[in-house]
């Protein structure tokens, strides 16, 4: 892997947790990486394993899903399902040959801005490690 | 050994009521080792039912192919009762379809044809080679005795066997309001061998492996439609608002497609091999449900298909649900 | 006409002006009237009244539309397009100013020369009125070729009234014009029920007269029968079809009714041919 | 034309001498044989009966750009194919040969095709005679045969340790000389004639297709094609897998500011053909679908363009998951009776 190479990680976070650990980890002036785009949403039981594959296909080598802590769902068990799912989902794309560390999740409440930085420092490390996401990318074949 | 005078005896008595709309079973195919799946209206067509090791097609996914088209004004629905045999792997489609309430319980009668095997017709192809004339096949203890073009040839179980079927624990139907024979005794035993093989490849072996299978996917979706799982009105694959996948074939969407399939079958998906069956270009589906259905029972202690009471996977949680990965 | 070498090539055109017709919100319809960005197209163009093109937006898609400007109305082309579908939907996004893509003329037209001499009787509802729009300007505009024009129009209600201001000009200019609505509306003086009801309030005379008719299938079914019911013969009904089309040139397959593709050998047909293929009122 | 022969061993050298060509040869992924682009001529074999995927691919592929376009530009860039670069299709059997000409009669009609045209005209057509048809092959019902020359530029006969190569016409024994083949013996024309009587005599299924285009119309409502539609399962194997089959979506597709409109396999058998977007389905259900693949086959097609768009070639019977039969409907067709729809 060549010395520059910086992943693309797409974030989906939570309205009430995460995309608020994630505000304050930029008010109290917390540095991340800059590697991560994030989408909020409005629980995590709300991200669609297939949102997942689409990022992978569009250009994403890392796709993190954040939630509340279990118990703290705002809808009180979105995130139950949720991790249900991306247990799964994990295991069906590792099937497939991708790097399980492309795929992860965690649990950040809206307090938790330190662990947040810490949450996208350690995806983007797996997803460093990993490399670029090559194998099923849309790519302008033979366009 | 099932007696097709009692089974289509069985199948006559319930065309005959009047609160039978139709019934869906096997009948001898038109040529070689095929058999079609059969949709009987009348009990006059009783006779063309048959049932023998050719029986490979699962008649639970015609279930739910039918089309419900708007009622005409004035007109009162069709209510009536669809009948469907099933073998042991069949019914657990059915104890599925009803967890996930896609009917009544009341909406169908079951009739469960106790079954020792079929043979998987690719392999009995390559054994006997092929024929324009129908094939008829007994199963004989260890051996399958087929019929060809008047020849009388036999070939060892073991190996004419459908993989499913090597490794079936469920050859008595598990949901059925009458049995058109005896039970059978079990043979299969719960494994995954071929999944823990397949998963001693590295990431990249595994994607090599994949990206071959799948390039050669022309997306007819014979796949996905003769499945008994999948019964959506509309099918996310095909939505065009939004489009999540695109039409055009290409390893990417290939991809994406089978992904898609194999996560909505996890948790429901009940190991009757049609999909695998089904490709024409040969594509190992089933790799993909196996290691699935291995996982959500690892994971989750749940197996679809067999507990008309339990919930969907996914459309329930447990508090403890492991989560070792989540950060 | 189109590029020779390549019918799937399309042309892109300016839009000049672009307005609703009915109430913004879904199934809206919104009328584009539009320029080729190469002024030079003209030159080799030709459309009649009835010819489709394929209107749609690079990146989006493309669909079939009736051309609803007449070739009488120079400099320009004209579609109303019905909100409803993806490519509907992002071509409703798009205002004066901006470019889409037309590919065609597309399809048969209605045989204007051979109706000639007679009494044409347009009978259209919601927006289906759009194709028939260029027969009627047709006729206007060569009124010494044809005889009496009459216009019957419906809609849901009188803000659902597609070209509601042309209907003033052709009264003003003296064609007979009965416009309806399905249900009854304050302020409303004009007939209130379906257009079929409307023919037969009216009920033209059918001698020396071609009828027209356009709008959903629903309608097409009950106009034909009360034209029919008014001694109209199978021959002197016209009507458009639609189904859902790809290439619009004969070739994706999926617009056939029998052994007619409606986009190549429609979508303009006589009730008499319809009458004989059973699947085309499917 | 010219009487060819060269030895099977020498198979790969016949192919590699051809430079100026790209040259398409049934390939082996497991157990699937589509064509493929020759990489290496040593990997040409004879040893196969047909392909899965049948060769319109070569011609009409699965997927394929029509043109290109930016975001934000106007200008359009088409993709028509290069007829520069001749093409060689090695080892197509006379069947899917056959359907490259009545497929032709659609592309070539009123609005021709650049796509589909030039890449046909820049091909020339290596047939193999069939030695052993599949039980499901028909084509001698339909104007085929396991020798027929329909649509080929040369017909290549398997006789064990020679090759007989007989051309067709000019295109092929151009073909036939840059590959240095040596001229054949009566001896290989007499074998070749015997193998195509004995391979005649293999194919097993057939229908006389005498009023069947005709008859077609008058059963549209009748009850029989439910016996069929019944268990289809509305997927795209029969049509995918049909060499005749022509039917295609348009789709266009954005790769950031890159865009492309593209033609892809579709099939009328899938119930999203024909949806309106108003909701309306004028073929909601498998009866009506299974009924116009049929009827188009049998009875749009020739109606307009004098010709049945099948070949027999089987892959429909041999591939579909439920025994949908196509000769099974075309028999039964012929048994029904019109008067028996009326009342239905």
């Amino acid at each position: 892997m060549s010395e520059e190479y910086e992943p693309n990680i797409l974030a989906f976070l939570c309205n009430w947790c995460s995309y608020a650990g994630a505000d304050l980890a930029g008010t109290s002036r917390t540095h991340y990486l800059p590697n991560i785009k994030i989408i909020r949403v409005m629980c995590s039981g709300r991200v669609n394993p297939l949102f997942l594959v689409n990022a992978l296909q569009q250009g994403a080598d890392g796709v993190l899903i954040s939630g509340c802590h279990p118990g703290d769902c705002h809808y009180l068990e979105g995130n139950f399902y949720a991790r249900r799912r991306f247990m799964l989902m994990r295991k069906l794309l590792e099937h497939v040959g991708v790097d399980p560390g492309r795929v992860n999740m965690s649990w950040v409440s809206a307090s938790e801005g330190a662990k947040f930085k810490e949450v996208i420092d350690e995806t983007v490390a797996k997803a460093k490690e990993a490399g670029p996401m090559d194998q099923f990318r849309r790519r302008q074949l033979n366009w | 050994m099932v007696d097709e005078t009692i089974l289509r005896e069985k199948a006559r008595e319930v065309l005959a009521r009047d609160d039978v709309r139709r019934l869906i079973g096997w009948k001898r195919g038109t040529y070689g080792y095929e058999s079609a799946p059969a949709v009987l209206k009348d009990a006059s067509q009783a006779d063309e039912l048959i049932f023998d090791p050719t029986c490979v097609q699962n008649p639970a996914s015609f279930i739910t192919l039918e089309e419900k088209l708007p009622v005409p004004r004035g007109q009162d629905p069709d209510t009536r009762k669809v009948a469907v045999l099933v073998k042991g792997c069949d019914s657990r489609a059915v104890v599925q379809q009803l967890v996930e309430k896609a009917y009544t319980r009341d909406g169908v009668i079951v009739l469960g044809v106790p079954c020792t095997g079929v043979v998987d017709r690719r392999k009995a192809q390559k054994m006997f080679g092929d024929t324009s004339e129908p094939v008829m096949i007994k199963e004989e203890g260890d051996k399958f005795v087929f019929i060809i073009d008047g020849e009388t040839r036999e070939g060892p179980r073991a190996e004419l066997l459908a993989d499913k079927c090597v490794r079936c624990r469920f050859p008595n139907p598990l949901v059925y309001d009458e049995l058109v024979a005896d039970e059978v005794a079990v043979w299969g035993a719960d494994e995954f061998a071929d999944v823990d093989e397949f998963e001693k490849m590295s990431p990249p072996e595994k994607w090599k492996f994949w990206e071959e299978q799948f390039s050669k996917c022309i997306r007819c979706y014979s796949c996905r439609n003769v499945c008994p799982m999948c019964y959506c009105l509309e099918c996310v694959v095909t939505k065009q608002k939004p489009q999540w996948t695109r039409r055009s074939t290409d390893v990417s969407e290939n991809t994406a497609y089978h992904i898609q399939r194999a996560w909505h079958l996890s948790g429901r998906c009940i190991e009757c091999g049609e999909c695998e069956r089904v490709c024409p270009v040969d594509i190992p589906i089933t790799t993909l449900n196996r290691k699935m259905t291995r996982d959500v029972k690892e994971l989750f202690s749940y197996e679809p298909g067999v507990d008309v009471e339990a919930e969907p996977l996914l459309s329930c949680y447990n508090p403890q649900d492991p989560e070792e990965y989540i950060m | 006409m189109m590029d020779e070498s390549n019918p799937y090539l399309p042309y892109i055109v300016n839009i000049e002006d672009a307005w609703y017709e009915t109430p913004v919100g879904d199934r809206a319809v919104k009328t584009f009237k539009v320029n080729f960005k190469d002024e030079k197209v003209w030159d080799t163009w030709s459309h009649k009244p009835g010819n489709c093109a394929m209107v749609g937006r690079l990146g989006i898609g493309e669909s079939m539309f009736c051309i609803s400007s007449s070739p009488t109305e120079e400099g320009y082309l004209r579609f109303s397009i019905m909100q409803a579908g993806k490519v509907t939907s992002a071509l409703h996004d798009l205002e004066a100013g901006d470019t889409m893509t037309v590919r065609g003329p597309l399809g048969n037209s209605f045989p204007m020369e051979e109706w000639e001499g007679k009494n044409i009787l347009s009978i259209g509802g919601g927006i289906g009125q759009a194709p028939l729009r260029p027969v009627i300007n047709y006729v206007r505009a060569n009124k010494d070729k044809y005889g009496n024009l009459s216009v019957l129009y419906g809609a849901r209600t009188s803000d659902l009234h597609c070209f509601k201001s042309e209907f003033q000009e052709y009264q003003e200019e003296g064609t007979e014009c009965h416009l309806a609505i399905d249900i009854e509306e304050e302020g409303w003086k004009n007939f209130v029920g379906f257009v079929p009801d409307l023919l037969l309030d009216v009920a033209p005379s059918p001698d020396n007269t071609i009828a027209v008719t356009c709008g959903p299938p629903i309608l097409i079914k009950f106009v034909t029968q009360g034209l029919e019911r008014l001694g109209f013969t199978a021959d002197q009904i016209y009507t458009t079809l639609e189904e859902r089309m790809k290439c619009g040139i004969g070739k994706c397959g999926r617009c056939n009714v029998g052994s007619l593709y409606v986009c190549k050998d429609g979508p303009v047909f006589s009730y008499a041919t319809l009458k004989e293929i059973p699947e085309a009122f499917a | 034309m010219g009487d060819f022969k060269f030895a099977k061993d020498k198979l790969a050298e016949v192919v590699g001498a051809l430079k100026d060509y790209e040259v398409f040869a049934p390939a082996a992924v497991g157990d699937v044989l589509r064509f493929k682009e020759v990489e290496d001529a040593s990997s040409v074999s004879f040893d196969f009966k047909n392909t899965n995927v049948p060769p319109k691919e070569l011609m009409f592929p699965e997927t394929e750009t029509l043109f290109k376009f930016r975001v934000g530009k106007t200008d359009i860039e088409p993709a028509v194919p290069d007829e520069s670069k001749k093409r060689l299709v090695f080892g197509i059997r006379p069947c899917d040969a056959m359907a490259y000409t009545i497929v032709e009669k659609l592309y070539s009609w009123d609005y021709p095709d650049p796509y589909f045209e030039k890449r046909r005209e820049s091909s020339v057509l290596f047939g193999l005679a069939c030695s052993e048809p599949v039980p499901n092959c028909f084509c001698t019902s339909l104007g085929g045969g396991p020798g027929s020359e329909q649509g080929l530029d040369a017909l290549m006969f398997d006789l064990g340790e020679t090759v007989y190569v007989k051309t067709i016409t000019d295109a092929g024994d151009t073909v036939a000389k840059a590959m240095g083949l040596e001229a054949a013996a009566d001896a290989e024309k007499k074998a070749a004639a015997a193998q195509e009587k004995d391979a005649l005599g293999k194919i097993k299924r057939s229908i006389d297709t005498e009023g069947i285009p005709e008859k077609l119309p008058s059963l549209y409502d009748h009850p029989f094609w439910e016996q069929f539609s019944d268990r289809c399962l509305s997927c795209g194997i029969c049509t995918f897998l049909c060499p005749t089959c022509h039917c295609f979506d348009i789709q266009d597709e954005m790769e950031a500011f890159d865009g492309r409109r593209a033609r892809m396999w579709d099939t009328c058998m899938f119930p999203e053909y024909t949806l309106h977007t108003s909701g309306h389905n004028p073929r909601p259900t498998r009866k009506e679908r299974t009924r116009n693949r049929i009827s188009h086959k049998y009875s749009y097609f020739p109606e307009k363009f004098d010709v049945i768009a099948c070949v027999g070639c089987g892959r429909c019977i041999n591939y579909c998951p439920v025994n949908i039969d196509i000769l099974d409907i075309l028999e039964k067709s012929k048994q029904a009776e019109a008067k028996e729809a009326k009342t239905a």
